[in-house]
């Protein structure tokens, strides 16, 4: 609808960091009624436009319109009132708050300084109910699964009745169907006039919902086009300014015995019977909407959580885990789903962090760990995988995610595990990286590695993964194979259409 | 969980067994220092023991050296409506509105070892026990005989604010003046009745002053000991100057047989406890007392060092 | 576990309350009676009037290690001014005081985001010299000593001023954290501060506010042990800090923030004037009353910690104040 | 590529994460030497005989006792444990049982026990901390409550006197004019940075106070280095309360009070964050100085004892302050 009257007018936006130029020239134009999708690899200015939109940067150059009018925006709270919300990647939430009180906070329903809870409580389930969530608003947030939260977020930002309302990357952590629910609703605020900015790395979602996309690339504005005159593989090419063919290669690799045997595993609570294995030179795919106790089962056989009931077995002889270190001794590695929380220690060198779990091994009779031969290692897997800056002595945090992932990849694989379990190893990693990181996966089963991955991209599981389960609400489905396996038929065993329950494997 | 949450009242029953039963006796309310104080621990056992023999029962309670604390202790001794309130005062003045309280509910309140600014003297029957103050007088008449009536002085005082403190250093500091010596003190430092921070501090004053210390009078024994390490410490065999402390603990008696200390003053915590727990029974008796009831306070020199018997 | 128990940690605060009061009435002769109340009640005012101020900081996330040497400088404030001011203003003048010192906590938190625990712990050191500077280390006395007495009065056989101003203070802190929007906030911000902030609430703001009135009522328990004892004294409440975050932890108020209760803090602060007014009446010595409350503070946390457990969250998260 | 995501982030987490802050690391402990060097330069033109080695030898001392727990508490703060709080009741619990034992099982032996006991202190601690999950400041704070208690039933309360002077006089020997007491300190803090700075349990410390559940992900034993942390602390105040109470031959129940505070402000001014992750025993060390140095003039120049917890207040606030400062400008 090119007559819709201009929501957001932003022109020549840049912003400097001390010593980075973050972006420059950037011009955005997004009408009232309709999607904008921004794309772009991580890096390419996607995170600091929108902190800039939404108050928390201001811009070192150009200016913002919001419906026609010139705006300074100084903080959050003053986009908040030029009725712009935002849905951030990480949760913007607060645990120890009801369902309610979230969706309502900062603006709770007052009277005289009181608020009435019975009519907040009954708003937020009038809201949720729209949205087709079906969550208990008087729950306490933090008992939530992550994707219930997640829409959460979403509710808080459409209670707002926003003008703009700016979505990142809000499908990290939903499944595929409560994907397609959030959309329906999306189409509906779009319809309602509201302007609505999406950031996503899934061309695929973009394509999907977008009226219009705009590419950005290190910081400058390369094209806005309407979403109908552009295919995923033009956008990738836009993005990162080259052609990336087959974006999941799937390198050969011979199968060999069996090496991770799971048996009937449960933690009485999240999954339970759980039964696959894993042979040498093999990945499995691990996949199922999220909230499916994917994650719970990794942790569980990684140590992190306690099992209740089945066995776990490494090269036929079972195994007992009772923490990580018993794990890495088994031969078991796990490169967890959330980087920044579970995965790096950002004031630590990428040496220190890729040594961590074998210092021991380094380390002399009286515990001092030998510099040189940790220099060496580090140094080794800087290399091969040629994390950028090759320099072990970086402080990780300044890495970028790809990188940040290369290096907690390379912390296992100093361990020489049997079998590796990598929990959505490519998320929020652009896809250059993603690329890179598959190549590393492949090289591993290659020289005979066995390798759990877990990912709700079923693009990525149906191209990499020899043979593929699926889960739903902590069950298991029998181990299938990828030959005639179809992205359609993984859908509906993951939301118990088809169901084919794993006791019998 | 339930045994967890049953255990609780397993102890607290268990602590409170394990103290004293309630008997229909004459009771007197003692509110002391602490329960835990080389000074007081004597002190307490000793009132307690006699008041067995006067057939008095005692309801002890421990501040615990917090003024606030002793406050509100005697208000509950009202409250328990004792017949007799033994108040150590660790304040000169913060008990009197409960001492006046008490002598409204007609419980009569005497102070023990440490004195009360004069307006206490209203509510209360008597003060037994040593005059810190008098101490404080007869520190300063021993030294200034060591000294000859000239020379410079450090005082190592107690906690800053605490009764005792103030009454030791400004009896000093005053019968200094009123005898007119030329003693000149070169610093007061607060070491809180601590060995090892009168250590600390000794060292400081004795790298600062050197020889002009040609004297000391440190608010307790413990403190004088802090002084004579650091002495040897600074310069071993040099004999310390003349040094004075209170309280005539054994090893200070051993400190003036050797010289290293001039002298000290006893005050016997058993002689404490027994004066204040004698005089509350007279006046249950309905006898009158005096309003001042010292405890004998003797100086110790070299010369009566082995007729007189340690406090503690 | 069974509802019973679920339902027994939840209210455990209660429940172990009612035990102390049971064990000390079956054991302590003449325990249960209303002398005793009134006792237990003005005993708890003092470190209860603090713990609000601490309730609603912890909730926060912050922690005020500096509530005694405030304590402190207020009263002497409020007795040093009598002569100039007359009673009442110089009164007024304490608070003042203790709302002041809230306000440099405030600042050095959060407008030069020092950890709460250091800068308070700077300030705590610094208020208390501060005590001993104004007095010259000897406590001052006050004017009035009727008046001191009249405010130890017990009115309805139970209230004394200060009890009573705390019992309503509580109260009214209860119907503010569960009944208003800036309660509300109060606990968001601790939860998660910067959410709060993206949800257009200003953290720092409320923060500050937080510690200024922890402060304030610090201050007004100074003016008011002050006049009771008629004394202003440089070594007040040396030993109080941790005696009200005991109170107030025992009650079931987090150190890290987002969750605590005014009525938990009521609990915490009667249990703990319970057991010690018992044990005073048995003379138990006052090392083992540490002992016994000790064990309760370490019981209690650990319950809270069993009750927590079944949540999500990984069992021992690094605890961060 | 620089990613302007991960400096956006790293603006909201400590600083120090930022490419910055290796200069401003260096600079904030340049400061510190400068700061150290100010009091030197300042104390000599005062006073004469401030800069007299008889003087040095007394700082030395005196920091001696409470620099051994300093050791200890730079572990506790690193791993992200706050503070423990036990510290006085440990102190107490070591030097009342080193010279109580004296005459039962001899001077040795009786250390080595009240060594252990106050490390057992640490023990529980570590447990109800890095087990349980309880809030350290709670934890330590019960527990300091209930062994202070305990260490006072114990002995009745009274001083307990030493029996053995051979114990003392070891103590107050001196090696080539440097005191005992002060060559057994320097010798742990070296021994505290061997293991902080070069062996694998350091670094799992360091590890597991920068990012808790990172560290439990990459096999490192987190309750257990959060556990240990609190029990060198234990040991470490123990050990500093036996050498008390063999310089004094004698000890009463509070002998340790104030330790815990003088400990963490040396660690806090030596730039160690109290958020975990990060500080280093030379660190430390160069607060604990300053500290000391700064109170040793103060006392020379004669500033009233209370003044001194005035200056020592603005001055923990004004050192984190300025290192929060230098920190924000390495970043934007």
């Amino acid at each position: 609808m090119p007559s819709a009257a201009s929501a957001l007018h932003m022109r020549g936006i840049g912003k400097v960091f001390p010593g980075v130029k973050a972006l420059s020239g950037v011009d955005l134009a997004v009408r009232f009624g309709t999607v904008h999708a921004i794309v772009g690899e991580n890096g390419a200015g996607k995170s600091t436009l929108m902190k800039i939109l939404s108050g928390a940067y201001a811009p070192t150059t150009g200016t913002i319109e919001v419906a026609g009018t010139e705006v300074r925006m100084k903080r959050p709270a003053d986009a908040q009132k030029l009725g712009i919300r935002m849905v951030h990647q990480e949760l913007n939430l607060v645990p120890d708050l009801t369902v309610a009180e979230n969706i309502f906070l900062g603006r709770m329903p007052k009277r005289l300084g009181f608020f009435d809870r019975g009519g907040m409580v009954r708003r937020a389930a009038a809201i949720l109910a729209e949205l087709g969530a079906a969550i208990d608003p008087q729950q306490r947030l933090g008992d939530l699964s992550i994707s219930q939260q997640q829409l959460v977020e979403i509710a808080k930002a459409y209670a707002a009745e926003p003008r703009i309302i700016v979505l990142d990357e809000p499908t990290s952590s939903l499944s595929e169907h409560e994907t397609v629910a959030l959309f329906r609703i999306l189409r509906k605020m779009r319809d309602a006039g509201i302007a609505i900015i999406y950031i996503s790395h899934r061309l695929k979602e973009v394509l999907d919902i977008a009226d219009e996309v705009t590419v950005l690339r290190d910081g400058a504005m390369i094209e806005t086009r309407p979403a109908s005159g552009i295919t995923a593989a033009e956008m990738i090419r836009l993005m990162v300014g080259r052609e990336v063919s087959n974006v999941f290669p799937k390198t050969p690799s011979t199968i060999g015995r069996e090496v991770l045997r799971v048996r009937g595993i449960g933690d009485g609570e999240r999954f339970h019977a759980i039964s696959f294995d894993v042979r040498a030179g093999e990945i499995l795919g691990l996949t199922g909407l999220v909230g499916a106790g994917r994650t719970e089962v990794a942790r569980a056989i990684f140590g992190l959580a306690p099992l209740t009931s089945g066995t776990v077995e490494i090269d036929g002889a079972p195994v007992t885990i009772g923490s990580p270190a018993a794990a890495a001794r088994a031969g078991i590695a796990y490169v967890p789903e959330d980087r920044k929380g579970d995965g790096i220690m950002p004031a630590m060198t990428v040496r220190e962090n890729i040594s961590l779990p074998v210092l021991r091994r380094l380390a002399n009779r009286f515990g001092r760990v030998r510099r040189g031969a940790e220099r060496e290692l580090a140094g080794t897997y800087v290399r091969k995988f040629s994390i950028v800056p090759p320099d072990g002595e970086r402080r990780i945090g300044l890495l970028s995610g790809g990188n940040q992932q290369k290096a907690v990849i390379s912390r296992w694989l100093a361990t020489d595990p049997k079998v590796l379990i990598l929990d959505e190893p490519t998320r929020g990693v652009d896809v250059g990286a993603k690329a890179e990181i598959h190549g590393i996966i492949g090289q591993l089963v290659a020289n005979g590695m066995a390798v759990v991955m877990i990912s709700s991209e079923l693009p990525e599981i149906m191209g990499v993964c020899d043979r593929v389960v699926v889960m739903r609400d902590g069950r298991a489905s029998v181990p299938l194979a990828r030959e005639g396996l179809t992205e359609e038929r993984i859908m509906a065993l993951a939301t118990g259409e088809e169901s084919a329950e794993g006791e019998a494997a | 969980m339930i045994g967890k949450t049953a255990r609780l009242p397993a102890a607290v029953a268990a602590i409170l067994l394990a103290s004293t039963a309630f008997a229909s006796a004459k009771t007197v309310c003692y509110v002391t220092a602490a329960d835990s104080h080389a000074y007081a621990t004597p002190a307490n056992v000793a009132l307690n023991d006699r008041a067995k023999e006067l057939g008095i029962e005692i309801l002890s309670l421990s501040q615990n050296f917090d003024v606030q604390t002793g406050t509100e202790q005697v208000s509950t001794c009202i409250a328990r409506k004792a017949d007799g309130i033994i108040l150590w005062p660790l304040d000169p003045q913060a008990y009197i509105p409960a001492l006046a309280r008490a002598k409204q509910a007609n419980i009569p309140a005497i102070l023990i070892n440490s004195p009360m600014a004069e307006q206490a003297n209203d509510f209360i029957k008597s003060f037994t026990g040593p005059d810190v103050y008098e101490e404080g007088k007869l520190a300063a008449d021993s030294l200034s005989e060591a000294m000859k009536g000239e020379g410079a002085v450090v005082v190592i005082a107690g906690q800053a604010g605490n009764g005792t403190t103030i009454g030791r250093v400004g009896g000093f500091v005053d019968r200094l003046k009123e005898i007119g010596s030329k003693i000149e003190v070169l610093e007061t430092v607060n070491a809180d009745f601590d060995q090892q921070k009168a250590l600390v501090a000794s060292r400081d004053l004795i790298t600062r002053f050197g020889d002009k210390i040609t004297g000391v009078y440190a608010n307790d024994d413990t403190m004088a000991r802090g002084f004579i390490d650091a002495w040897k410490e600074a310069n071993s065999g040099k004999p310390t100057p003349p040094i004075v402390g209170i309280n005539g603990q054994r090893d200070a008696f051993d400190s003036i047989r050797s010289g290293e200390m001039y002298s000290t003053i006893v005050q016997s915590p058993v002689e404490d406890g027994k004066l204040a727990i004698e005089t509350m029974a007279e006046i249950l008796d309905g006898k009158e007392v005096k309003a001042r009831l010292p405890i004998p306070l003797t100086v110790v020199t070299k010369a009566n060092v082995e007729t007189v018997q340690p406090a503690f | 576990m069974s509802a019973f128990v679920s339902t027994l940690l939840r209210y455990r605060v209660a429940v172990i309350l009612c035990l102390t009061l049971a064990a000390a009435t079956l054991i302590v002769p003449g325990f249960a009676s209303l002398t005793t109340l009134s006792l237990g009640l003005d005993r708890g005012s003092t470190i209860g009037l603090i713990a609000i101020g601490l309730t609603v900081l912890l909730i926060a996330g912050q922690i005020d290690l500096s509530v005694g040497s405030v304590f402190a400088v207020s009263g002497i404030v409020g007795i040093m001014l009598q002569p100039a001011l007359g009673m009442g203003w110089a009164a007024l003048a304490g608070v003042l005081a203790g709302t002041a010192a809230g306000v440099v906590n405030g600042f050095l938190v959060v407008a030069l985001r020092i950890n709460s625990l250091v800068a308070t712990l700077a300030t705590m050191l610094v208020f208390r010299s501060v005590a001993h500077w104004m007095t010259a280390s000897q406590p001052i006395p006050g004017n009035d000593i009727m008046f001191s007495i009249t405010l130890s009065e017990i009115y309805l056989e139970v209230f004394t001023v200060r009890s009573g101003l705390f019992l309503v203070s509580i109260l009214a802190l209860h119907v503010w954290l569960t009944r208003t929007v800036a309660g509300r906030n109060l606990f968001a911000v601790g939860s998660n501060a910067l959410s709060a902030e993206a949800s257009g609430i200003s953290a720092g703001r409320i923060m500050f506010l937080s510690f200024v009135f922890a402060s304030t009522l610090a201050g007004v328990a100074g003016v008011l042990q002050s006049l009771v004892t008629n004394t202003g004294s440089p070594v007040y409440g040396s030993e109080l800090t941790v005696a009200v975050i005991a109170a107030v932890v025992v009650g079931g108020t987090r150190l890290e923030g987002g969750r605590g209760s005014a009525l938990g803090t009521l609990g915490g602060v009667l249990t703990i004037a319970a057991l010690t007014t018992a044990m005073e009446f048995q003379s138990v010595p006052a090392y083992m009353q540490q002992v016994a409350s000790g064990l309760i503070l370490i019981l209690l946390v650990v319950l809270d910690r069993t009750v927590r457990t079944g949540r999500r969250k990984p069992a021992a998260a690094p605890a961060h104040a | 590529m620089t990613d302007i995501a991960a400096m956006g982030q790293t603006t909201k987490d400590a600083a120090r994460f930022s490419q910055g802050s290796r200069m401003v690391g260096m600079l904030s402990r340049a400061g510190l030497t400068l700061a150290i060097l100010a009091v030197i330069l300042y104390g000599s033109l005062a006073n004469p005989v401030f800069f007299t080695a008889g003087n040095f030898v007394n700082v030395l001392m005196s920091m001696s006792i409470v620099g051994i727990v300093v050791v200890g508490m730079t572990f506790v703060l690193v791993v992200g444990g706050m503070a423990d709080l036990s510290v006085p009741a440990t102190i107490a619990c070591g030097a009342i049982l080193s010279l109580a034992l004296q005459s039962y099982i001899g001077p040795v032996p009786a250390f080595a026990v009240a060594v252990l006991l106050a490390g057992l202190t640490g023990l529980v601690n570590g447990v109800l901390v890095g087990y349980v999950g309880i809030n350290p400041i709670i934890a330590t704070l019960g527990m300091g409550t209930i062994v202070l208690g305990i260490v006072q039933a114990a002995v009745g309360g009274v001083i307990v006197y030493g029996t053995d002077p051979s114990s003392a006089d070891f103590v107050k020997s001196r090696i080539l004019g440097v005191p005992m007491i002060a060559v057994i300190f320097i010798a742990i803090a070296i021994l505290g940075n061997f293991v902080l700075s070069r062996t694998f349990w350091g670094r799992w410390t360091i590890a597991t106070g920068g990012n808790y559940s990172a560290a439990q992900a990459s096999a490192v034993p987190v309750r257990a280095v959060r556990a240990g942390a609190f029990v060198i602390t234990g040991f470490a105040a123990g050990f500093s309360g036996g050498l008390l109470g063999l310089t004094l031959q004698s000890a009463r129940p509070l002998v340790g009070q104030g330790y815990e505070f003088s400990a963490i402000t040396a660690v806090v001014v030596g730039g160690v964050s109290i958020m975990g992750g990060f500080g280093s025993i030379p660190r430390a060390m160069a607060g604990l100085v300053f500290v000391q140095l700064l109170t040793n003039v103060m006392v020379l120049q004669g500033v009233r004892t209370p003044i001194q917890g005035f200056v020592l207040g603005l001055l923990i606030a004004g050192a984190v302050a300025l290192d929060i400062a230098l920190r924000k400008r390495g970043v934007a």
